[in-house]
């Protein structure tokens, strides 16, 4: 029961979380927000398997985290590559 | 809240993505949102086959010794292949794109379709 | 004993939760980016070991234990640097913090 | 009760990014965006209990397909024009297409009921057999790799003919820059990226060939592996640069490495057919028919990581080489 | 090794892709291609031959029987469709490899073989699988080499085109997924005969889940073989393509997508259901009609040549259609006749086309007019296939038209007669103003002096041109096929 809750809790923040996403209004808000949105859907999957009793699947929040972490710094480097070019960032 | 509801409410959401990527792919005019359309539109079909394969009550189609029932692990090996299909068109797509940026100069479709009418103009003079 | 244990898991669970929450408000509620960043990432430490830590007590000493100490490392290490390289690159390009009431206005009105 | 609601609330999510995606106007946004609705779809396969799959979605998903389309940003500009006309036509026709789908679920059995002929058929063999016929519990592989095996196949040729289409269109820059670019002076070097990021690779490689050869057992195999391996030198080559990544791998040495993997696989196939059985049957490559299957999904695993490993790879080299240095000469 | 047969024919070409992109050479590249095409045509004569007498081979592998795993079945519809595209491919791949000279940069020689092999094996693929997912698997190889293969044209409108039949082609891809999809959720079976065992009782019911299954792969396959209201892609794919590809797929591709529609339409649903439940002849026959006389018209106005030819496709698979739509034996004979037939006049025509880019560097009507005196072989060889897609008696044009007419008789719907020779007519339209330019304008002064084109170039398309009378004189043996295949379809055999 209490996965569940927990569950639901972290479902609002990362509902939170893309709101910022949508809103912006620059675009390293949006990575901030989208950041925040990848590592709280990690901590979401790792009670997600607790809450339906089979915990031996956290590989994929570990893959989740490695995405995620490579999608910002992957953002960063182009945002400041099209912004060196003159191209100018949002 | 009974369950027949959330049946209906996924279906209905994989609809709705399909005619929201359906209708970026046809409607815009910047080859980069098409094919980000195109994703989407994918997706949302892999999202149909994943909802019809779970059951109740059943869990991962992992053997474990404690475990009764799977959910049908079938349509998960199908929408593996199609996510692979899905990223290689993506990849071919977005070569496509840059190749005809480096041609045309734009990614706008509306701009290359008028700049081909103009130089069909020009032939005709010849 | 065990109850103990759930009843451990079960605060850290919550106080967990309960950071992430605030974090999420800070990242709506604060006028400007550094300030967001500064809500969401400090909570997110924490929020996460406390998280983790409830569901270690959950798990005992197994397999899994150790993939969830994993992912509190692996998150431990890349956040802060994801948030620094963030922040430096925002800084960098020249995003305008948040100073005064005055500044912010024209901050806001040269970025957006 | 508490997973309905899950259920609900994750595709309310899901649905709202993608409202998102298509009403902003900034290439980059969406792009970011797009990531947030592959993770969230991949988090709704973990919930619909298709972990592999998500596995996949996530790395596919949000690792290589945005990573490709911020680097093809890069050379096509990020801001997107308003369109002309109007969008009438095409609003037709999405309605119509929903339409008809729309009208096709109203017989559509229900959702996750045990009754559905699709629980009913073809399926309860693999769960109930595959632990015996295979040999290895994880039935998604067994499924992938011994009874739809020719599908994988077919998978693994699709990777490789996206690689001959993306070398064909813009080919992969080989040529050195003469001066290193994190040591120049307008960019600034990134030494805690660096470092970290030095530190971090082992560990991801490692947890590729885990992934690798623990896909028998949990989530994962050759394809999920593969897109990993790929994303440590992809993370390395966005904290140094292109050229440290062609010398830590050069294109020369993955491009036949590329076709190797898929005649891995394939010759895996010739091989049980010289020993009698036919294509892709394994349990002719043991006298025991399990221990047969287990070497066959082993070697035809492993093709399949090589590819895609190799595939990502230089998919993404030529995506950023087109990117930093031009053209191909 | 002959039981291994059916898997041959797909694995040999699927698997040499990666060894000449291996080997890295050029030459050696198009040399493997060539040997596994003939090699290709003689398993698949071989097989045409095992099921002619109506028997039926099948191949399951990973040795799983058939709805747990994939197997292929082999009977006289697969057989003829693999004839026809390893047929094209042995004539066409020895062609290649002087017609890219001049198209096609050095470099990707190889590249080019690499992906003309994984087309082939796609197409091959789809044209003997019996299962419906590996059906869509086989679509996407040999679609996205195709993307590949018109990117590589020469004008930055192969760019474009490319671009636009890769979206409308993943959409098709997308919406069989949907519809096979649907199947399977229904079903539980991916198999396609299994499919049709299990369908019936949801086709009883008129359920609306199958009916929407139904629509959405019609339309998906509609996509991909070019269908009037959708054929956008085809012209500008076909126009700007080299040379090669655009006679490659010409002569296959489309053919192959019938193929894949003949077969969910009859096996998968059943003629009955096909005809009587969801009522597709109200829908092709109209389409079908249309297609042909308006991209006949189309075509007239053309500039250049291998546009006019791709409009002419449009139209010809029309007639395709229309075949279809009249629901009856002589309308599926002709039908499935035409297929064969199309492939080798298109074949011819494009090779022609090819020659003429060879040696003149355009394909337009300037470069065209004059050519009778220069070119002779090869305008001759424009003619004797112009003729054949007009039509015209002793051609094989003339054995597909004759069933059409004959089939719209049988249904009662005689104008349909009308529309037929109307479309002819605009064929001779169309094939006359290249005749009349060639032969009848003197050659423009300010136009380089051309030579006949290579005697192997003319050898290979004058095989194809040979064909187009042979089968046109004595039509028994493909007419025999197709007559057996479409009895075979309407009986709702599996």
């Amino acid at each position: 029961m209490m996965f569940g809750f927990s569950c639901l809790a972290l479902l609002v923040v990362m509902g939170v979380a893309l709101v910022r996403a949508f809103a912006g209004p620059s675009v390293y808000d949006r990575i901030l927000a989208v950041n925040m949105f990848g590592t709280k859907t990690v901590l979401f999957l790792a009670v997600f398997g607790f809450f339906t009793g089979r915990p031996d699947f956290l590989d994929i929040a570990l893959v989740y985290a490695l995405i995620n972490f490579i999608g910002v710094i992957a953002v960063l480097r182009f945002v400041e590559s099209v912004t060196h070019t003159g191209t100018g960032a949002d | 809240m009974n369950i027949d509801f959330v049946g209906l409410y996924n279906y209905w959401v994989v609809i709705f993505l399909m005619m929201v990527g359906f209708y970026t792919v046809i409607a815009y005019d910047n080859l980069v949102k098409k094919v980000v359309g195109l994703n989407i539109f994918q997706t949302a079909v892999f999202m149909m086959y994943i909802s019809a394969s779970k059951v109740d009550g059943g869990s991962v189609p992992i053997y474990s010794e404690s475990i009764e029932l799977y959910s049908n692990p079938l349509p998960h090996v199908l929408i593996l292949t199609a996510i692979v299909v899905g990223v290689a068109i993506t990849a071919l797509a977005l070569a496509l794109i840059i190749r005809i940026k480096e041609a045309y100069g734009t990614i706008n479709e509306d701009d290359i379709i008028r700049m081909d009418l103009e130089e069909d103009a020009r032939r005709d003079k010849l | 004993m065990a109850l103990i244990v759930d009843a451990l898991s079960w605060a850290l669970l919550i106080a967990g939760v309960v950071l992430g929450i605030t974090g999420a408000i800070g990242t709506i509620r604060f006028p400007d980016f550094y300030t967001r960043v500064h809500a969401s990432s400090v909570t997110d430490t924490l929020c996460a070991l406390c998280i983790i830590a409830g569901l270690i007590l959950q798990a005992g000493f197994t397999l899994v234990t150790v993939k969830l100490v994993f992912i509190l490392l692996f998150l431990w290490y890349t956040s802060p640097v994801a948030t620094h390289a963030l922040v430096r690159a925002a800084h960098h390009m020249g995003l305008p913090p948040y100073l005064s009431n005055n500044a912010s206005a024209d901050a806001q009105k040269g970025k957006s | 009760m508490i997973e309905s609601l899950i259920n609900i609330i994750l595709f309310t999510m899901l649905a709202a990014t993608s409202l998102a995606v298509v009403r902003l106007h900034n290439l980059f946004a969406i792009t970011m965006l797009f990531g947030v609705y592959s993770l969230l779809s991949a988090v709704i396969f973990v919930e619909l209990d298709a972990v592999d799959v998500a596995f996949t979605e996530a790395a596919v998903g949000a690792g290589i397909s945005t990573m490709l389309i911020l680097s093809t940003l890069v050379i096509t500009g990020h801001h997107e024009k308003n369109p002309k006309h109007g969008p009438w036509l095409p609003l037709v026709v999405v309605i119509l297409t929903g339409a008809v789908l729309a009208w096709g679920t109203l017989d559509m059995p229900l959702f996750g009921s045990l009754d559905n002929p699709i629980h009913q058929h073809v399926a309860p063999r693999y769960i109930q057999d595959s632990p015996e016929e295979i040999g290895i519990p994880n039935m998604v592989t067994s499924v992938l790799a011994s009874y739809r095996g020719y599908d994988t196949m077919g998978e693994v040729v699709v990777v490789f003919a996206a690689l001959i289409g993306v070398l064909a269109l813009i080919g992969i820059n080989e040529k050195k820059c003469a001066k290193r670019q994190y040591s120049s002076d307008e960019r600034p070097p990134r030494p805690v990226l660096q470092v970290m990021s030095k530190l971090l690779i082992p560990y991801i490689m490692l947890f590729a060939l885990y992934v690798q050869f623990h896909g028998d057992f949990g989530p994962g195999g050759g394809f999920q592996a593969g897109v990993i391996f790929a994303a440590a030198i992809i993370l390395y080559t966005l904290t140094f640069s292109l050229d440290d990544a062609f010398d830590l791998i050069s294109p020369r040495v993955l491009r036949p490495l590329a076709a190797i993997g898929v005649l891995i696989y394939g010759g895996t196939g010739i091989v049980t057919m010289l020993l009698g059985g036919t294509f892709l049957n394994y349990s002719v490559l043991a006298g025991d028919p399990k221990s047969g299957q287990h070497y066959g999904i082993l070697a035809i695993e492993f093709g399949v990581g090589l590819t895609v490993a190799t595939v990502m790879m230089l998919i993404f080299y030529a995506f950023v080489s087109r990117g930093e240095k031009g053209k191909v000469e | 090794m002959t039981e291994h047969l059916p898997a041959l024919q797909v694995i040999i070409p699927l698997l040499l892709a990666p060894v000449v992109f291996l080997f890295n050479h050029a030459r050696l590249a198009w040399i493997l291609s060539v040997l596994v095409s003939w090699v290709g045509l003689l398993i698949s004569l071989s097989l045409l031959f095992a099921v002619n007498d109506g028997e039926v081979i099948r191949y399951e592998f990973g040795g799983w029987e058939a709805p747990y795993g994939i197997a292929y079945k082999v009977d006289r519809l697969n057989a003829l469709v693999l004839l026809i595209v390893s047929a094209m491919a042995a004539v066409i791949f020895p062609f290649s490899w002087q017609a890219i000279q001049k198209e096609i940069p050095p470099s990707l020689h190889v590249i080019f073989y690499t992906a003309l092999l994984l087309c082939l094996s796609g197409l091959l693929g789809m044209a003997i699988t019996g299962d419906a997912f590996n059906l869509f698997v086989f679509i996407e190889i040999s679609s996205l080499s195709t993307y590949t293969l018109i990117s590589l044209g020469k004008d930055r409108r192969a760019l474009t085109a490319a671009f636009q039949y890769l979206i409308m082609g993943t959409i098709g891809g997308t919406f069989i997924l949907i519809g096979v999809g649907l199947l399977y959720i229904l079903t539980g079976t991916l198999n396609m005969a299994d499919l049709a065992l299990r369908i019936g009782e949801y086709e009883a019911q008129e359920s609306r889940t199958l009916q929407a299954a139904f629509a959405f792969l019609v339309v998906g396959i509609g996509l991909k073989l070019a269908m009037f209201p959708l054929h956008l892609w085809l012209p500008g794919a076909y126009a700007n393509a080299p040379s090669v590809v655009s006679a490659f797929l010409a002569a296959t591709a489309t053919k192959v997508a019938v193929y894949a529609l003949l077969r969910f339409l009859f096996t998968v649903f059943g003629a009955d259901y096909t005809y009587d439940g969801m009522h597709i002849d109200y829908l092709f026959i109209p389409l079908a009609l249309i297609s042909i006389l308006f991209a006949s018209i189309v075509a007239i106005f053309q500039r250049g040549l291998k546009r006019m030819l791709a409009y002419s496709s449009v139209a010809q698979i029309g007639y395709m259609l229309l075949g279809i739509g009249l629901a009856n034996e002589s309308g599926l004979t002709a039908a499935t006749l035409h297929l064969f037939n199309h492939a080798l006049m298109k074949g011819a025509l494009f090779l022609v086309v090819a020659m003429i880019f060879f040696r003149t560097g355009g394909t337009s009507m300037r470069y065209i007019t004059g050519l009778g005196k220069e070119m002779p072989w090869t305008m001759a060889a424009f003619v004797v296939a112009g003729l054949s897609l007009i039509g015209v008696p002793l051609t094989v044009g003339f054995i597909s038209k004759w069933y059409l007419i004959l089939a719209s008789i049988e249904r009662g719907w005689w104008p349909i007669t009308i529309v037929v020779l109307i479309g002819s007519l605009i064929a001779v339209v169309y094939i006359w103003r290249v005749v009349e330019a060639a032969y009848f304008k003197p050659r423009p002064e300010n136009m380089p002096p051309v030579k006949e084109a290579p005697a192997g170039m003319l050898i290979l398309t004058w095989i194809l041109v040979a064909a187009n009378i042979y089968f046109g004189v004595n039509a028994s043996f493909t007419a025999g096929i197709a007559g057996a295949v479409a009895a075979e379809l309407l009986g709702g055999g599996v």
